[in-house]
């Protein structure tokens, strides 16, 4: 197993490249996601704000 | 030749704002159109979008019964723009900055010292603008659109900075360019004086 | 109505009235350019092998930025005292007038740092056959640069402090320029053959001269809004 | 069978169509995108026989290579789309422009993070002007940056979409240009690659999980435009009727 993740001597230098992609694949990913949600909530606020003043 | 311009259900939106939406008009030879509302109500706006420096919503401008969106550049050289600001180099002498105009559109057949000597400016024809009186850089502005030959005026707001005389003066040179059978628009909060009646336009 | 090529003309002539009133606009890119290539030797040493190694690139990068500092002011007067409304409203094709400004542009920016160059390369220690190759190469691209950041200057003209934008957006595009101008150069001072390079510049120029205007065009009509 | 097709785009062009399918076609981009990225990556780090000449050091190409394909291909999506907003005036493809710079930049970055890193353990450092793939992604970042900011410092949504539509075209022109010259430039020094042009046959247990790879990460990337071009057609129609009814909807409105 220990052999295996080493990659030969270049475990450090494979195993950054995959973290790194995974950590900034899962940011955007999460940075859509919540824009989404930012945006619903933004506009239904207005909307009720807008409803409440009439 | 006689000119028309016609628009029909013109809408535009400024960022969140409706300014207007689905008004029209149409303006016939020798005819004036007054665009009036408060500050801020859209009338510069239309004018602009009339011009073509902004896009409409919605809408369709036509000139002589043809879309202007169908060839903008044979449009915009059947008009003079009167702006808020001169358009006029402030290093240049009111007479390079006239005789430069005459390179972008129809002349009429006057040489630019005597147009400018008509309003008024034979003495600071030769001077630079930024020497000039707001009133003066106005004057000069308005030998652009007696020199032009387009039946067309575009003016928005063309009484700001200008005493009685020179409103008085602007007056007058619209009168002389509508019985030459020009068209004008204008965009204005004062009410005109002028020897035909004025179409008005009210943008709420 | 007045012709396509009479406007030309007249824009040209506008332009440099107006560079001839205010001499202080002509002369800033130009004196830019002259302290960029002094800060170099300053900074590294006066060794002459290093100086003539360094030497293409250095003038290349100093042309560079000199024309980068004159676009920002290529169309923000016009758009101030509405200059740029009455051009945009003329009957005349707007390429054709914003190729008129931008000729005068190069003519006032780019062609006198193409004669100043020969006197950095000489204290580069550039031999003089490699400085005719330079003075070719930034002909070449100095057209190239004021096409292009032509169009970086009318995309940014109503944009509130575009000095740094303008920067941003016209220093990558203009990276091929960069690399071609000062590698050839080089190549012709390492006495190597530097044909390919001129040819691209030229390709180039000729490229940006047919399509420049209209993007210039397209771009002034929407900063204008 | 044309006019079908052509109902169907413009259907599809009208946003709160687009809103509604692009909420249904969501998980079958990214969920299929996420499994082959899985099954390549497994694949690609553990199964695929590690390469003659790098070692391990190059299964680092599983990532680079989507990534830096990704980079490109983003960019020609996005100034694609500013270019059918600007000459259509069709305002869903200047949402998609909008949304593609993001993800295109992060890509770009994570081509050249890892490009860098692969560099390291090869060159003996991280970074080698003499690789023509790397300057030029540099290059290209730069451009998104231009992109992103140019956006970001006009307010009004409409003037935005037109000016950086302009940008990207200009840009996509000038992409290849980049390249070449970057080319060019290197093979005066005898340009140190990490993928040789046109080289060795690969072996199939090595390339088999790369396309997975590069097949994978674009489903990603195109659930990822997706989302942000369904936040960002939400921004520009929150006025239109649709968006309110679907905002308050299950309220008495």
């Amino acid at each position: 197993m220990m052999e295996m993740l080493s990659m030969g001597e270049y475990g450090p230098y494979v195993w950054s490249c995959f973290g790194l992609t995974a950590f900034v694949v899962g940011l955007i990913e999460w940075r859509a996601r919540q824009r989404h949600k930012i945006m619903e909530r933004e506009i239904e606020i207005r909307l009720r704000a807008m409803e409440g003043r009439k | 030749m006689n000119h028309k311009l016609e628009a029909a259900d013109l809408t535009l939106f400024r960022g969140e704002r409706c300014l207007f939406a689905g008004i029209g008009f149409a303006l016939a030879h020798g005819a004036v159109l007054a665009l009036k509302g408060a500050n801020g109500s859209g009338k510069t706006s239309l004018l602009r979008a009339l011009a073509g420096l902004i896009d409409l919503e919605e809408g369709t401008i036509k000139w002589d019964g043809r879309p202007v969106l169908e060839d903008p550049q044979q449009f915009r050289s059947q008009f003079v723009w009167y702006g808020h600001r001169t358009g006029f180099k402030q290093d240049l002498t009111p007479l390079e900055n006239l005789k430069f105009d005459a390179m972008l559109r129809p002349q009429r057949d006057a040489s630019p010292r005597d147009v400018l000597c008509s309003v008024g400016l034979e003495k600071q024809m030769e001077l630079p603008m930024r020497q000039l009186s707001a009133g003066q850089q106005r004057r000069a502005a308005l030998a652009r659109m007696l020199i032009a030959d387009v039946p067309l005026w575009l003016m928005d707001e063309p009484f700001t900075n200008l005493d009685v005389a020179g409103r008085e003066f602007v007056e007058a040179t619209l009168g002389t360019h509508l019985t030459r059978g020009g068209m004008a628009i204008i965009a204005t909060h004062q009410a005109l004086s002028l020897s035909v009646p004025v179409d008005e336009l009210v943008i709420q | 109505m007045p012709g396509m090529i009479t406007a030309f003309v007249a824009t040209t002539q506008r332009e440099l009235l107006l560079s001839l009133r205010r001499p202080g606009d002509m002369l800033n890119p130009l004196v830019f350019f002259l302290m960029v290539s002094t800060l170099f030797p300053l900074a590294i040493g006066p060794d002459n092998e290093t100086l003539k190694e360094i030497g293409p690139g250095v003038t290349w990068v100093a042309a560079l930025l000199a024309m980068l500092l004159s676009l920002n002011s290529l169309f923000m007067s016009d758009y101030e005292d509405g200059s740029l409304e009455q051009l945009l409203l003329s009957g005349q094709p707007l390429p054709v007038i914003g190729l008129g400004k931008t000729l005068a542009h190069w003519l006032v920016t780019g062609l006198p740092l193409v004669i100043v160059a020969p006197i950095v390369a000489v204290t580069y220690r550039l031999p003089n056959e490699v400085i005719v190759v330079m003075m070719m190469t930034l002909l070449l691209g100095t057209i190239s640069l004021s096409l292009l950041g032509a169009i970086g200057a009318a995309l940014t003209v109503g944009i509130h402090r575009g000095t740094a934008l303008l920067s941003l957006l016209v220093l990558p595009l203009s990276m091929p320029l960069l690399i071609f101008g000062a590698r050839t150069v080089a190549l012709a001072a390492g006495n190597e053959v530097y044909s390919a390079g001129i040819f691209f510049l030229a390709a180039y120029a000729v490229g940006a001269l047919t399509l420049a205007p209209f993007a210039t065009a397209a771009a002034l009509r929407i900063s204008n809004e | 069978m044309w006019n079908t097709i052509w109902t169907f785009f413009h259907k599809l062009a009208s946003p709160p169509h687009f809103y509604r399918i692009s909420a249904i076609l969501l998980p079958w981009i990214a969920i299929p995108g996420y499994l082959l990225v899985a099954w390549g990556t497994y694949n690609g780090l553990f199964v695929a026989p590690e390469d003659y000449q790098q070692k391990d050091a190059f299964r680092i190409i599983y990532v680079h290579v989507p990534s830096a394909y990704l980079s490109m291909m983003a960019y020609m999506i996005m100034a694609i789309s500013a270019g059918i907003g600007l000459i259509w005036r069709m305002k869903l493809a200047h949402a998609v422009a909008a949304a593609a710079a993001p993800i295109g930049a992060a890509f770009t970055f994570l081509a050249l993070a890892t490009g860098s890193i692969w560099g390291r353990p090869m060159w003996g450092t991280w970074w080698e002007w003499g690789d023509p793939r790397l300057t030029s992604e540099l290059i290209l970042l730069f451009l998104y940056f231009g992109y992103m900011a140019l956006r970001s410092s006009i307010s009004d949504t409409a003037k935005a979409d037109k000016a950086s539509a302009v940008l990207a075209m200009v840009g996509a022109i000038n992409v290849p240009i980049i390249h070449f010259s970057v080319v060019w430039w290197t093979s005066l020094h005898q340009g140190k690659t990490l993928l040789a042009e046109g080289g060795p046959a690969i072996d199939a247990g090595m390339l088999y999980p790369l396309l997975a790879n590069i097949f994978g990460f674009s489903l990603i990337f195109g659930s990822m435009l997706l989302r942000r071009v369904r936040t960002e057609v939400l921004f520009r129609e929150r006025r239109k009727r649709w968006v309110k009814e679907l905002a308050l909807g299950g309220q008495p409105a």
